[in-house]
């Protein structure tokens, strides 16, 4: 294995639509505890017309870097570009103007929608406050909206709980789409959604990107969901990226132990596979402490000067610091 | 009290025109009455012990506190006190009185002509003189050839009664006490003082060393201060008081209704309607005139009072030398002479109504009056509004000239008639109202010729007859009636109750059945 | 514990200096001002420029607010314009009247409203605790002034049972006397003051009542008069006393406009002359009396919470 | 446009909803009708052949009679006329004092809450001298340096209600801020004032209104209190407060001055207390103010 930068991979992509450097948000400490680190320096590039799925546990750090990176929290560090343009350092007035670019699909399409807001009115919000559509188009672009989410733009005049998850869900990313953006981060986009719907909603998602040209940030906790809709696979564990590959890549071929352990708790049809695959207890992770001295493969980061990251095969890196314990 | 006068009392010069019996207001059954502790409920709290800034505030300890060097009966007619004799000069530019024997102050010292001669400094002096100064502009100098006379000289001829009331005004300080008088009492006079508790009230107890004998009748007096008229009624309906002093008429009127004993003494108040003759359409004398005609007395008497009182269109009581009846019924209540008048002005209906009523926010009967004669004004069609304040902003803007017209009761209306220039509205020089030069020459002449009449009583009435037909005729200031200040309600186990000219509470005649 | 008490007094005065300056600047802002009334009716110009000067009424807002402050912190609020007597000895005058009133109607609030507050929350929305909730509404909504005056007219115009107006009796000095005063304002205000008590007693009960330790209790046999006696009462208490803390500041209105009815010679009364005396140091004075009794009732309440419930820890 | 008025539709179909729920309790149902009653005579006071104004001295303190329902005053004038009279006074106080309240206390409570920095300190910090001070002696004061006037008692009885405001608003706000939607408006661009003016507070709203009838009884109370203590409404427009002022020292001679005005006065204030505990207690049962949570 060989220490390499993870911006040297993304080198070889076509040229980045988002670019996060060693992005870290931290909570402040309740009591006498330590600030906890939520995220911690994670890096990763999106290019145009991509997918990157963000995978890993409840708590694992994926959603705060979804909302890092919309700069609806705070980072502690890094950097986030879109466009090439610095969002972390930005003018809230620029950053404003620069959210027509990124939008956000929320987990929970209930909870998502102003209840007491009209589908059209929901729908036109983001156009009035961008003032990108003259007020004599709203109608028709609201109408054209729906239309693209595929559903009946008769149903404009309605409030949100009249309709299903579903519908619902398809009207957060008309709202999304409504600024015509070229990044959306889609928080677990389905897992509110039964199966059925879920595979509407991604396929929607997908043909969306085919016909747009849409990057996404896709943060699931569902594997399989993710591999279905993501180019590129980020795993994230206790805020730090552990492994990052193309989507082949990381599910055929895992290389860190801890996607393995993601990778086994897929549920399996075979009940006697399933029943040896519970019994058999997950690996204890070890940690090492500190930033100094050698990671997990004996090399010296710090002194270095290299990335905490060891490629294993091109485009496919795992980090260094989290390990099995021996 | 017979005795002492008897044994004392010398008439001096021509001042006394009658030795009046000193105990004619006392009943026969005085002597008969028990002494004991005895409980008055004032409305108003101590301001000060200065017997020279004699006001409402204090009225209830001075004539208990301290002496006057002569005394007035409920009628007018002057008696001695602390003087014992007066001898006013033939040509009328001084005035010689001779002192008590056997007196002394609170404190032991004997009292001498020195006390008259700082009480007369104090009174003299601009910044210490207070109520008394204005008084005083008639005094030239003063000296005393011995320890018991005083003599004072006038700048020029004074009518004899404004020598009388000087004497009256005069209360002799002890003269090392005169710097603190406001704080701690210095004087001669039936009680004296054992504590005070600031808001609550204060503790009098007998003065064993009185001059006048079988006075004080009461061993201890308690003043409780009540800061409510009500409060005071049903202090004295639960016998927790004896007496009430200076409640309001209408309370006293329900009490009497109600078996209490109620005295009224002479020393009225008149309710004048001032007028701010500098402002808008009051520059206007017709306009002013009609304001002669606008004021429903009665309804005013009745509704403000309790019906205590009587109609008048002239600041003076009836007590007064210069009261004319004839005037009260000339100035009736009238719309329609008001209208006339108003006509008459020239003046149009956007200007007329041009000004707001001042109105004393903190006295329900001036609420209630000038919502009377605000009616009364929307009958002949001007339409004005009160503008109604509270305690201190309201005296500001009385005391200012701060108004256009306000309702404002005036003193002294049973006295010498010029006395009325101690009120601000009256005043002929400085007037914090009117301003200077005064815009009214023919009343201030007036004043200056009832102030020269020293002449026979011809003379002085057509002084009077004048001054009253320059008031109407001016119309600065509409008096409206006259009411009670000072009254008394007793419960019926008192009994002695003298009544003072100026209404000031006299407790050492007052005893238990 | 020391350090808690230490943080918490500390914390009112940012809360005091922010009252006193705008209490002082609201009445400089007045028209008229205290010298009018200090120099009478008759005063010249002089004498007007005079008291001016000595009362340094004419030194600029800020420097008259910071000398104020400065002598206020040493516990010295000044002379009262009016009667030049001293500020705190005009409060300490009235402030014990105030305070029998308080008692007085705080023992007729509980007297009363505590059983109000504890009938309807045994059986909610049944028909005693609507007739019980019914009576509480009446007692917090019926104006003071309108109930003083109606007690005022049965028991002292037409019965003549009490007297209309009320004197201020010091209750160890005659309790009959003190008593026959106390009586008429002491309900006026208590009941007010028992609608407060039963309508939040009644809600900390309820809510109280739900908890999975009162079904325990009641499970375990324990007489109904215990559960709701040692426990639900217990732990309601705390909810209830935070409010009955907070509700203070009405609690003073109420005893102001209370005062004013009966004619009652306490703090009230003192304040609504002050200010329409405009006797600013004497309206400073009283204010922050008031605001001080309101903070120190609320930080005691908190401390009672240690007493009512051990498991609260001070930090 | 059409947006707003469907949304206007919508509220007024569950403002009825709401009615008819209320209605369904006679304490409620009765209250409704006295205000209505009040309201009304506010409005058509004009209308009815009563005169508030003119004075009859020789028929001052009468007792009711069939010419005069509720007796004379001091000044002869109609009682029942200036009671009628006096619920303008009384209604238009309580519902500009509502409105300043509003205006000021809840941009305070939103602010504080939505920021929650150093803004909420300095915010709540003045909220806290306000709660403090029992309102009748601030409005007091504020009226002594405002002069007498109706504006004057509007102003000050407005002032005092703000914490009220302020605090529920800051409550909804804390509890509504972090909720998706929000989020959802501020991933899309929309600002902070955009977010708590447009999103958060539409959503506060209940509350709010419920605040507004509980708080419109205070200010009716504070209103009538400031005119019984003298600093209200300058006579002779008519006031209850300034009536039981005046009324209060004729209990004498005549008993029903004080007594009737009070009454109106008294069943007004509980009215609006009654309707307002309804709603709360509504609000607590079908809607926190928070979305509804269906299909989760």
């Amino acid at each position: 294995m060989t220490a390499l930068d993870p911006a040297a991979i993304v080198e070889e992509l076509p040229r980045p639509l988002l670019q996060v450097r060693d992005l870290s948000v931290r909570f402040p400490a309740r009591g006498e505890g330590k600030a906890l680190k939520a995220v911690d320096r994670v890096s990763f590039d999106i290019g145009p017309g991509q997918t990157l799925g963000l995978v890993g546990q409840s708590g694992s750090g994926k959603s705060t870097t979804g909302r890092a990176i919309l700069q609806l929290q705070k980072a502690h560090s890094g950097s986030v570009r879109l466009l090439g343009e610095e969002l972390t350092t930005m003018s809230a007035t620029r950053l404003r103007q620069m959210r027509r670019h990124m939008q956000f699909v929320l987990q929970n399409p209930y909870s998502s929608l102003h209840p007491r807001m009209t589908i059209g009115q929901i729908l036109r919000e983001p156009l009035l406050v961008h003032r990108s559509v003259p007020p004599a188009r709203l109608q028709e672009r609201v109408a054209e909206l729906l239309d693209l989410v595929s559903l009946d733009p008769g149903m404009m005049q309605r409030y949100p709980h009249e309709f299903s998850g579903g519908q619902r869900q398809r009207v957060v990313i008309a709202r999304a789409l409504a600024v015509n953006p070229d990044f959306i981060v889609c928080d677990e986009p389905v897992s509110a959604l039964d199966v059925r719907t879920q595979a509407q909603i991604v396929t929607l998602l997908q043909s969306l990107q085919e016909r747009l040209g849409l990057s996404y940030l896709f943060i699931a906790h569902d594997l399989a969901i993710v591999r279905e809709v993501a180019h590129r696979v980020a795993v994230m564990f206790r805020g730090r990226i552990v492994e990052m590959g193309s989507a082949a890549q990381v599910y055929d071929s895992p290389a860190h132990p801890y996607t393995r352990v993601l990778l086994d708790a897929v549920p399996v049809p075979d009940p006697v596979r399933q029943r040896e695959r519970l019994r058999r207890a997950p690996p204890d992770l070890h940690f090492l402490e500190g930033d100094g001295g050698g990671c997990v493969h004996g090399t010296d980061h710090a002194s270095s000067n290299t990335a905490e990251w060891h490629e294993v095969a091109a485009g496919h890196g795992v980090s260094c610091r989290y390990w099995p314990s021996r | 009290m017979t005795t002492v006068s008897r044994r004392q009392f010398c008439i001096g010069g021509i001042a006394l025109a009658a030795a009046a019996p000193l105990a004619m207001s006392l009943p026969a059954a005085a002597q008969q009455l028990k002494g004991g502790t005895l409980r008055v409920a004032v409305l108003s709290e101590l301001a000060n012990y200065d017997p020279q800034q004699l006001s409402t505030v204090n009225f209830h300890v001075i004539k208990n506190l301290y002496d006057s060097l002569i005394e007035y009966t409920p009628e007018g007619k002057p008696e001695p006190s602390l003087a014992t004799e007066w001898t006013i000069a033939p040509d009328k530019t001084s005035v010689s009185v001779k002192l008590r024997d056997g007196v002394a102050f609170h404190s032991g010292t004997p009292f001498k002509a020195d006390s008259v001669l700082a009480t007369l400094q104090k009174g003299a002096d601009p910044k210490r003189g207070k109520n008394v100064f204005s008084t005083m502009s008639i005094v030239k100098d003063w000296s005393a050839p011995d320890d018991r006379t005083v003599v004072i000289n006038f700048k020029a001829p004074v009518p004899e009664r404004q020598i009388l009331d000087l004497l009256q005004f005069l209360i002799p300080i002890e003269a090392k006490g005169i710097d603190t008088v406001e704080t701690v009492p210095a004087g001669t006079g039936p009680f004296t003082l054992v504590s005070r508790a600031v808001g609550q009230g204060l503790r009098l107890k007998a003065n064993p060393n009185y001059w006048r004998e079988k006075q004080p009748i009461v061993q201890d007096l308690v003043f409780t201060v009540f800061s409510e008229d009500a409060a005071a009624s049903a202090a004295l309906e639960s016998g927790a008081v004896d007496i009430i002093y200076n409640g309001s008429s209408r309370s006293a009127a329900r009490l009497k209704s109600a078996g209490y004993q109620v005295f009224s003494g002479p020393g009225k108040l008149v309710q004048v309607f001032r007028i701010n003759s500098t402002r808008g359409p009051f520059r206007n004398k017709s306009y002013r005139q009609a304001f002669n005609h606008l004021m429903d007395r009665a309804g005013i008497l009745r509704v403000g009072y309790a019906g205590m009182g009587e109609v008048v269109a002239q600041p003076w009581a009836p007590a007064s030398p210069a009261f004319d009846a004839s005037y009260t019924k000339a100035y009736a209540y009238d719309l329609d002479k008001a209208k006339a008048l108003l006509a008459a002005s020239g003046l149009s209906a956007a200007e007329m109504k041009d000004w707001k009523m001042l109105v004393n926010g903190s006295d329900e009967a001036s609420v209630q009056i000038s919502q009377i004669v605000q009616a009364s004004l929307g009958k002949v069609g001007i339409p004005i509004e009160l503008d109604i304040r509270q305690g201190a902003e309201f005296v500001s803007a009385l005391l200012g000239g701060d108004f256009a017209a306000v309702f404002g009761a005036v003193g002294n209306v049973q006295k010498f008639p010029s006395r009325v220039t101690t009120n601000s509205i009256y005043r002929t020089s400085q007037n914090p109202i009117l301003k200077d030069p005064h815009p009214h020459p023919t009343y201030v002449a007036a004043i200056a010729k009832v102030d020269g009449a020293s002449g026979g009583a011809a003379e002085v009435k057509a002084s009077y007859d004048n001054l009253n037909k320059v008031l109407v005729e001016e119309a600065f200031a509409i008096p409206t009636n006259s009411y009670e200040v000072g009254l008394i309600v007793a419960s019926d186990k008192v009994a002695g109750v003298t009544l003072e000219i100026d209404n000031l509470f006299v407790a050492r005649t007052i005893g238990f059945k | 514990m020391t350090s808690y008490l230490l943080r918490r007094l500390l914390h009112m005065l940012p809360v005091l200096f922010l009252a006193s300056f705008a209490i002082f600047a609201m009445i400089y802002a007045v028209p008229g001002g205290p010298v009018a009334v200090l120099v009478g009716e008759n005063a010249s110009p002089e004498e007007i420029a005079a008291t001016i000067a000595r009362y340094g009424l004419d030194r600029p807002m800020l420097i008259q607010y910071f000398d104020w402050l400065g002598q206020a912190v040493r516990g010295d609020f000044g002379l009262s314009l009016h009667s030049r007597q001293p500020v705190l000895a005009l409060i300490g005058e009235r402030l014990p009247a105030t305070l029998q009133l308080a008692v007085a109607a705080i023992l007729v609030a509980l007297l009363v409203g505590i059983p109000v507050a504890v009938g309807s929350a045994v059986r909610p929305n049944s028909w005693l605790d609507r007739l019980l909730s019914g009576w509480s509404a009446l007692a917090l909504g019926v104006p003071t002034f309108w109930l003083g005056i109606l007690l005022i007219l049965l028991f002292a115009v037409e019965l003549r049972w009490l007297p209309s107006a009320s004197r201020y009796v010091p209750f160890w000095e005659s309790p009959v006397d003190a008593l026959r005063s106390l009586i008429l304002p002491a309900l006026t205000l208590g009941i007010y003051v028992s609608g407060i008590f039963a309508r939040f007693l009644r809600a900390s009960l309820i809510g109280e009542a739900k908890q999975d330790y009162v079904r325990t209790a009641r499970a375990k046999g324990l007489p109904e008069s215990r559960v709701v006696g040692l426990h639900i009462m217990r732990n309601a208490l705390l909810p209830f006393v935070t409010i009955v803390g907070l509700m203070m500041a009405n609690f003073i209105g109420g005893a102001v406009v209370t005062e004013a009815v009966f004619t009652y010679p306490g703090l009230g009364r003192l304040v609504i002359q002050a200010i329409s005396t405009r006797d600013y140091p004497l309206i400073q004075g009283c204010i922050m009396v008031i605001l001080v009794g309101y903070m120190l009732v609320n930080l005691i309440i908190d401390l009672l919470y240690a007493w009512i419930d051990p498991r609260i820890e001070y930090h | 446009m059409a947006a707003r008025r469907d949304a206007m539709s919508a509220m007024l179909g569950s403002t009825l909803q709401v009615l008819r729920r209320l209605s369904a309790r006679r304490s409620t149902s009765l209250s409704f009708a006295f205000l209505l009653l009040v309201a009304l005579a506010a409005v058509f006071a004009d209308v009815l052949p009563l005169d508030p104004l003119t004075q009859n001295l020789a028929d001052s303190l009468m007792p009711p009679s069939s010419s005069a329902w509720f007796g004379t005053d001091e000044l002869g004038r109609d009682i029942l006329a200036r009671v009628v009279y006096g619920a303008r006074t009384s209604l238009v106080t309580a519902f500009g004092a509502v409105v300043i309240a509003a205006l000021i206390g809840v941009p305070i409570g939103l602010v504080a809450g939505f920021f929650g920095d150093w803004r909420d300190s300095v915010l709540m910090r003045c909220i806290d001298v306000l709660l403090a001070l029992p309102n009748i002696l601030f409005a007091m004061a504020l009226i002594a340096v405002l002069g007498r006037s109706q504006a004057a008692a509007l102003v000050a009885v407005g002032i005092a209600g703000i914490p009220n405001f302020a605090r529920i608003a800051r409550a909804q706000v804390m509890a509504l801020r972090q909720l998706d939607f929000v989020t959802a408006v501020r991933s899309f661009g929309g600002g902070s004032s955009y977010i708590m003016f447009r999103t958060i507070l539409p959503n506060a709203l209940s509350p709010l209104v419920v605040q507004a009838i509980v708080l419109a009884s205070i200010a009716i109370l504070l209103e009538a209190a400031l005119a019984f203590l003298g600093v209200g409404v300058p006579p002779p427009t008519p006031s209850w407060g300034e009536m039981l002022r005046t009324g209060k020292s004729y209990l004498h001679e005549a008993p029903t001055y004080a007594v009737l005005p009070g009454l109106v006065l008294t069943l007004t204030i509980l009215s609006f207390d009654t309707i307002g505990r309804a709603l709360t207690a509504l609000l607590d049962r079908h809607d926190t103010g928070v979305p509804e949570r269906r299909g989760r």
